[in-house]
């Protein structure tokens, strides 16, 4: 029913002019998708079609370049290979390692801690225990453990970092599972004789799915970052090709002299993280005004 | 039994004292021409076109009207709760005070003190992380200045006015802790925290049982009884209208449709949507496994309304002239409706439905006094 | 988490030999400061590589320190030391002085070495520094199982003997020409107070030992922080100038940069970052001195093993590798490019070996397409400088048609790497101040040594020669040779010679640390007693 | 009639008090903190069996370490033998066990120094540090978050949303490394380096602890701030009670608090837990920048040197660390909503 009446969509009556809030609302949804878009362009199709030179290979005569010098737009780094190709190529690496680690983080950590707190009792605790060992566990031993066993690689990478994240996911998903257990609607839902798995999608997971969404994307530049660290214990994206992260994380061991090797990339994650956090907190808005 | 209610009279009346009471009768809220309309994604949505009626202090009016009516967006628009990308025009005057586009500042401190709310769902309505007492003192001391201790004991009172067993105990719990006809009535102490003049229930009952739903209702009877406080009952449920409401505003898409006392309303419907209405409600004297008669098509999308009556696409004695919107008019002293051919007078049969409903009702509030006394003697 | 101490143990590394040296003629502005003269009293705070110089996991007792080649400051400032590398201001005419030693002699064509020990020196805990104590330290470090053990061939009956009260005679089997000089970068060269060694027992000894140097310690946070305390009956009259010493583990240069320049730290040893030393050079506040390179870059071939048991293989890498445009591009021409494992720095210096392959990619392209295409594995020690050379060489290489894998190592994987002998092509560097002292050649060459890729008895036997003439020209003679021989055989191409840079604080000054003093293995021996401060 | 109501509600307030001490001492929580503890027996156990198994796959042993790389094979298998890492790895686990519950954590390998003393200084600096961070990132982030919910999508939350957004987008060694150029270099408001304990001299120790712990807390408060950020718009708009409690005519900035804040500070403490446990071993670069002797250097020089010894106590701080903190962030969820309290625990 045109639930115009609706009696929970009510605020404090607000004096801002009505079209002023009609066409921010609808714009509040386009730009960062927008941003996102032309992030997700720039990086993936960018590299195939500007004319770039390769992200590595770059002839060591060149190198530390300034930025605007001929033929490369932010110059190059000290290896001679031109930054802003790195940039786009490394665009690509970061964002294939932070979405494919939110995503796992989200569909297991989600569902475990939903799960867990869902049905309680011993269940909810072997898990909650279990997480707890996870967490407990020393971040270095195990990406030493991964870099040394199965090698430095794409999907190595998103598992060491896979391996934090679930068990933070699952905790903040078991939280926001906890205070709605509670709620009528879920003990009616019940009564109709509606299975678990369904309870967690049609029910649970609508609900904490806001909540879990804002904590993946705040943690989306955290993740490519500590990617860049890896690279230092031997895992993460191998050197010489380029990710944000160990572009970062290389260009800082000579900050004050060559600022730039940090400043382009930590630009770009910044324009990232901000279009991811725009997006979802605009969903997030629009999803809960019922 | 009277030796007890008597003395609760006068404990409630002690307490009650201090709302200055206007003499009944006097015009407490008087709504011209309320139009309420929300910009949703860019569509323009008219959720009340044109509402208007009179409240008296110390009566209950009705607002009945199928959900999309209109008629919850009206109380809010009151209360002054309508989300911002609300427009409203028309007036609303509450003993002489416009509340039409009273800054936030002013509306706050009437909310609770003059006029007060109790919703639906009682489940959602009170915070589930805070204890029954601390969250009606907390409504008490919004708009008087008393210690907590004075504080508490007004809302033990209180907990008591709504008849809450065991109100001392009660004051610690949570609402968690509490049934739904409970919580409600914790909902209806906190509306009366600040001795409001005017109490909105909106459809306060259409979420609890019918046996709850009397004890309810017939609180809010007794609270009107006693401490003068005027309220708008909104509802869907005619039978609600008929049993406890003086006046009775029928809504339909938005603007009222036919307006009067309870008595002429049921005795000769002029409004063929309220006969409709009426006509839907099962009857013990009608034969049984009679058709129930169902009025055809959806209510208006309040965006796309009609042209003329909005009624007129379901409306059976719908003719040319019903293209003109019907004018909104006092046709007859004290009845009020909006209809080119409006129904009643020639036809017994309706008179019969209108007196049949009026019986019906009375039955069922003499069948609950009966009861109460009885819960009385037990307590 | 950026583990800068990934390179845990660098000297380690410089034993595999990751650091390269820095030529004399290079743009150095360490100007020799000696402008006014030297002032008692006064502290500084020394910034250490957490990674290296920064890193004493295993404790300061001489016998068990494996990384006592890389804490030199820590070791030297406590026990002092035997004998010191002295030089000019300008590090010219290096050479290895006694100490604590007074004089030494090596006699019978440099099989026994007699070392008559200074008078009147104790140890901080009053006992006497005498051959006795010496000789103890010499017995306890050649039993220890640890690798910092001295490795002389010597003789089997009672190889260590004192002479009256103050002088020690040690018999080797064969002659050993480069012992003194191989004595201020080994472990042995530290001698520790036998009492105090009994008294607190091992364990407690190596946090707070107890030396007769110039310093005392106060407090030990292992691998973090060294405070050291002037030792008032220093043999030496009116040294130390400095009232204490703190040596303090930082995360790398840019960190140690930074605390310098907000004046918490006095001076940093071993700055390596090219950008960063540039800075430095141009900051009025700081004084930067290039210290003379003494071990030149080596790319390893593993002989023993496909594809470069092939000739014809090293040499196409030889043509391939242009060391010139990676020190003019990477380092802003600060370091010389070597033909051989010597530096300027270093003794018996040889500037250009005639026939020596230089970079010729036609060259290099015809032989890769004569064997059929080659692959290479391209190894080396996570450290900012090496890396940057893998990746310039792997550019290089694969316009050369070489295909080319790089992959860094932890210190851990990189020797089992040597030790499985699966490796093919490993970027280390060669040589020391004395190619036979410390990480010298041999370890580089040898076919014994695990760490080498060549397993040539005529290597072999003319690094054995050299190691035991005792005359310097002769022994220049057979390294020029042994130079000529592997640049002949294709067996390894050099590189840039690199040295790190020791950086100050305007008002600290001390030889080693503005001055220039070669460095041994990696770092510069600096003279801690000699330190001082204009208040 | 007066005055049976005074005695009811001074009564009833007694009978509060006792309720609320009797509901936790021998009701839910109670058992709740028991359990909890109890369970940090087979946690502890868990991770340190974990951590041993991983340990043993990472190539390389403390003998090497100790022996330096120039040792040969032969050499290193010697000294395994006599330090005993050639036995079995878990007979090696069962020994150190053995040990560990006797409260003798034993003996580094590399340092031969009592793994206790050693972990018992760093412990002090990295809670310490972390501490520091936590409290000054939570101190700033709630009202910074409720300013922003107070007007979402107004002024203020834009500019807290890329405030925050900057924040999470720089590495937090990027971030020391300029804190320290901009307050210690420039400004020479803090020491860049060093540590001074809290004994020594507690002006000095806030001063030094001032820029590592703000390397650590500004992205802690710009996580924080969002996160909480989104959970109040959410209550705002979409929670029945906050109608009821704005039909009460009480100030939008208390129905904020009361209200709003009370029911959505669930998701921070959950995060504030995880950080809480996640962070005592995670600040190894800010330590190796600002030079502080704290646990992650220890732990990474133990992992390096394979010094199994030190690794294992080091797993159990963290072991402890996630069990308290799981159990504060269960209390405070039992204590902030009485459901949980009272329902099925």
């Amino acid at each position: 029913m045109a639930a115009v009446d609706a009696s929970s969509a009510s605020a404090v009556l607000d004096a801002a002019p009505r079209a002023r809030r009609a066409w921010a609302r609808k714009l509040g949804l386009y730009i960062p998708a927008g941003l996102v878009g032309f992030v997700m362009v720039a990086c993936f199709i960018g590299p195939l079609v500007l004319p770039i030179p390769a992200p590595v290979g770059g002839n060591v005569l060149d190198s530390g370049l300034p930025a605007f010098s001929p033929g490369h737009l932010l110059g190059t780094d000290p290896n001679g290979n031109d930054i802003f190709s790195r940039i786009l190529h490394g665009g690509r690496a970061s964002l294939i390692v932070t979405i494919a680690v939110n995503v796992l983080g989200l569909a297991v950590g989600g569902l475990l801690g939903a799960l867990s707190a869902y049905i309680g009792g011993a269940v909810d605790t072997v898990i909650m225990r279990v997480l707890d060992v996870l967490i407990a566990f020393p971040s270095l031993v195990l990406t030493l453990a991964v870099a040394q066993s199965l090698g430095p690689s794409l999907t190595n990478t998103i598992l060491a970092l896979a391996f934090f994240s679930v068990p933070a996911v699952a905790r903040v998903a078991r939280a926001a599972t906890l205070s709605l257990r509670e709620l009528p609607f879920m003990t009616a839902a019940e009564l109709a004789g509606t299975p678990w798995w369904r309870m967690l999608l049609r029910h649970i997971a609508p609900n904490i799915a806001p909540q879990l969404i804002t904590f993946a994307m705040l943690g989306m530049g955290i993740v490519i970052v500590i990617e860049g660290a890896l690279s230092f214990l031997g895992l993460g994206i191998p050197a010489p090709n380029p990710s944000w992260g160990n572009m970062i994380s290389e260009g800082q061991a000579s900050l004050s002299a060559t600022p730039g090797l940090v400043i382009w990339p930590s630009l770009a994650l910044f324009i990232t993280v901000l279009a991811f956090n725009l997006l979802g907190e605009a969903l997030r808005t629009q999803w809960s005004v019922r | 039994m009277s030796g007890e209610r008597t003395a609760r009279r006068e404990e409630v009346l002690s307490y009650a004292g201090s709302a200055t009471r206007r003499a009944p009768g006097e015009a407490l809220l008087e709504v011209r021409d309320l139009r309420v309309c929300f910009s949703r994604g860019g569509r323009r949505v008219n959720a009340v076109n044109g509402l208007s009626y009179t409240l008296n202090a110390g009566e209950i009016l009705a607002i009945i009207g199928e959900s999309g009516s209109g008629k919850s967006v009206s109380a809010r628009t009151l209360m002054g709760l309508l989300p911002p990308s609300a427009q409203v025009s028309g007036s609303a005057r509450f003993e002489g005070t416009e509340l039409i586009g009273m800054p936030e500042k002013e509306m706050r401190s009437w909310r609770g003190a003059k006029i007060a709310m109790v919703f639906q769902d009682p489940a959602r309505s009170l915070n589930p992380t805070m204890r029954i007492g601390a969250q009606i003192t907390e409504a008490i001391r919004a708009h008087s200045a008393v210690s907590k201790k004075e504080a508490a004991e007004r809302a033990v009172e209180l907990l008591k006015l709504v008849h809450l067993p065991a109100a001392e105990r009660r004051f610690f719990e949570y609402p968690h802790q509490l049934s739904g006809g409970m919580r409600q009535r914790v909902v209806i102490a906190i509306a009366l925290a600040g001795q409001p003049r005017l109490l909105i229930a909106d459809e306060a009952t259409t979420a609890l049982d019918v046996t709850t739903q009397a004890q309810i209702m017939e609180l809010l009877v007794e609270l009107q009884e006693r401490l003068g406080t005027a309220i708008i009952m909104i509802s869907h449920d005619l039978g609600l209208a008929a049993s406890y409401a003086q006046n009775v505003v029928v809504m339909y898409a938005g603007r009222a449709v036919e307006y009067a006392t309870a008595e002429k309303l049921f005795a000769n419907v002029r409004m063929p949507y309220t006969r409709a209405l009426l006509g839907a409600i099962p009857l013990l004297e009608r034969e049984s496994h009679a058709l129930l008669p169902v009025i055809p098509g959806q209510p208006p999308d309040p965006a796309a309304l009609p042209a003329g009556c909005p009624f007129r696409p379901r409306c059976d004695s719908a003719t040319e002239a019903c293209l003109e919107p019907p004018r909104f008019a006092e046709h007859e002293p004290g009845h009020w409706w909006a209809c080119w051919h409006p129904s009643g007078g020639e036809d017994a049969r309706d008179a019969h439905i209108g007196g049949a409903h009026a019986r019906q009702a009375r039955d069922v509030r003499q069948a609950q006094d009966v009861r109460q006394v009885k819960d009385g003697a037990q307590r | 988490m950026r583990t800068k101490t990934q390179r845990i143990a660098v000297l380690l590394a410089a034993l595999l030999g990751v650091a390269a040296c820095s030529s004399t003629q290079s743009t150095s502005t360490g100007s020799s400061a000696a402008v006014e003269s030297p002032v008692r009293g006064g502290e500084i705070t020394v910034l250490e590589d957490a990674g290296f110089s920064g890193a004493w996991p295993t404790g300061l007792d001489p016998a068990t320190n494996t990384t006592g080649g890389a804490n030199l400051p820590q070791m030297s400032s406590i026990y002092g030391g035997l004998f010191a590398l002295t030089a000019n201001d300008d590090g010219s005419n290096a050479k290895v002085e006694p100490n604590q030693a007074e004089s030494y002699e090596l006699l019978d064509g440099g099989r026994t070495l007699k070392i008559k020990i200074r008078e009147g020196i104790k140890f901080t805990d009053g006992t006497p520094f005498d051959a006795e104590a010496v000789k103890f330290n010499f017995e306890r470090a050649l039993k220890s199982t640890c690798s910092c053990a001295p490795r002389w061939p010597l003789v089997e009956k009672d190889p260590v003997t004192t002479e009256g009260t103050h002088t020690v005679v040690v018999k080797f089997a064969q002659p050993n020409a480069a012992v003194i000089n191989s004595f201020p970068v080994s472990n042995v060269n530290w001698i520790a107070s036998p009492t105090a060694l009994q008294e607190m027992g091992e364990d407690k000894f190596r946090v707070t030992p107890v030396g007769a140097g110039p310093f005392k310690v106060v407090s030990n946070k292992m691998s973090s922080e060294l405070v050291l305390e002037r030792n008032p009956d220093y043999f030496k009259q009116g040294l130390p100038y400095l009232d204490k010493i703190t040596f303090k583990a930082i995360g790398g240069d840019q960190a140690a940069f930074q605390a310098l320049l907000a004046g918490q730290a006095h001076a940093y040893e071993g700055m390596s970052t090219v950008p960063l030393l540039e800075q430095a050079q141009n900051n009025d506040k700081l004084t930067v001195t290039l210290q003379p390179p003494t071990s030149p870059y080596v790319i390893q071939l593993n002989t023993k093993a496909p594809p470069f048991d092939n000739e014809k293989a090293r040499q196409a890498i030889y043509y391939a590798t242009n060391f010139d445009a990676i020190a003019k591009g990477l380092f802003k021409e600060a370091y010389p490019v070597s033909q051989s494992f010597t530096a300027p720095g270093g003794l018996f210096y040889q500037q250009t070996v005639p026939g020596y392959r230089t970079y010729d990619l036609e060259k290099a392209k015809q032989l890769v397409q004569e064997i059929g295409g080659l692959k290479v594995e391209l190894g080396t020690l996570s450290a900012y400088v090496a890396k940057q050379v893998m990746t310039a060489l792997q550019t290089q290489w694969k316009e050369a048609g070489i295909e080319v894998n790089i992959t860094d190592h932890q210190l851990s994987t990189l020797v089992e790497q040597f030790n499985s002998g699966k490796w093919q092509a490993m970027l280390q560097t060669a040589g020391a101040w004395d190619p036979a002292a410390g990480v010298g050649v041999a370890f580089r060459f040898q076919s014994t040594s695990p760490f080498s890729g060549v397993k040539d008895p005529k290597v072999d036997e003319l690094m054995t020669k050299a190691a035991s003439t005792i005359d310097a020209a002769e022994r220049e003679q057979i390294y020029t040779e042994l130079g000529q021989y592997i640049s002949d055989k294709a067996y390894a191409p050099f590189g840039l010679a690199f040295a790190p840079a020791n950086v100050a604080v305007k008002g600290v000054y001390g030889p080693g640390l503005t001055t220039k003093i070669p460095p041994l293995v990696v770092n510069s021996a600096v003279l801690w007693d000699k330190v001082w401060r204009s208040q | 009639m007066g005055q049976g109501l005074e005695e009811s509600v001074t009564l009833a307030v007694e009978r509060r008090n006792r309720n609320v001490m009797t509901s936790l001492l021998a009701s839910p929580s109670l058992r709740l903190v028991g359990k909890r503890l109890l369970m940090a027996v087979p946690i502890t156990i868990g991770v340190s069996i974990l951590t041993f198994w991983v340990l043993n796959l990472i190539p390389g042993s403390a003998a090497q370490q100790l022996l330096g790389a120039e040792a040969t094979p032969e050499q290193i298998r010697a000294l395994e033998e006599q330090m005993g890492l050639n036995r079995p790895a878990y007979i090696r686990y069962l020994d150190w066990l053995g040990g560990a519950v006797q409260g003798d954590l034993g003996r580094s390998y590399v340092s031969g120094q009592p793994v206790a003393d050693q972990l018992g200084e760093r412990l002090v600096v990295s809670a310490e540090l972390v501490g520091l961070a936590l409290v000054c990132s939570l101190a700033l982030a709630v009202p910074v978050a409720l300013l922003a919910a107070y007007r979402p999508n107004r002024l203020f939350d834009r500019i807290s949303m890329f405030v925050s957004v900057t924040g999470l987008s720089i590495a937090n060694y990027v971030l020391a490394l300029v804190l320290v150029l901009v307050f210690a270099v420039q400004l020479a408001m803090f020491p860049a380096i060093g540590y001074v304990p809290f004994a020594e001299n507690p002006v000095e120790n806030l001063r030094s602890m001032a820029l590592p712990a703000a390397a650590i807390a500004f992205p802690l408060f710009c996580f924080y701030t969002r996160f909480l950020r989104g959970d109040l718009v959410d209550q705002m708009q979409g929670q029945d009670y906050i109608v009821t409690a704005q039909a009460k005519g009480i100030g939008p900035w208390q129905v904020l608090l009361r209200h709003a804040f009370r029911n959505s500070s669930f998701g921070l403490i959950t995060v504030v837990g995880l950080n809480l446990s996640t962070l005592i071993g995670a600040t190894v670069i800010i330590e190796s920048i600002f030079a502080i002797p704290g646990l992650g250097q220890l732990m990474l020089q133990a992992i390096n040197t394979r010094d199994v010894m030190v690794v294992q106590a080091c797993v159990i701080v963290f072991a402890v660390v996630t069990v308290l903190a799981n159990l504060v962030t269960d209390l405070l969820y039992a204590v902030l909503d009485p459901r949980i309290r009272y329902g099925s625990s």
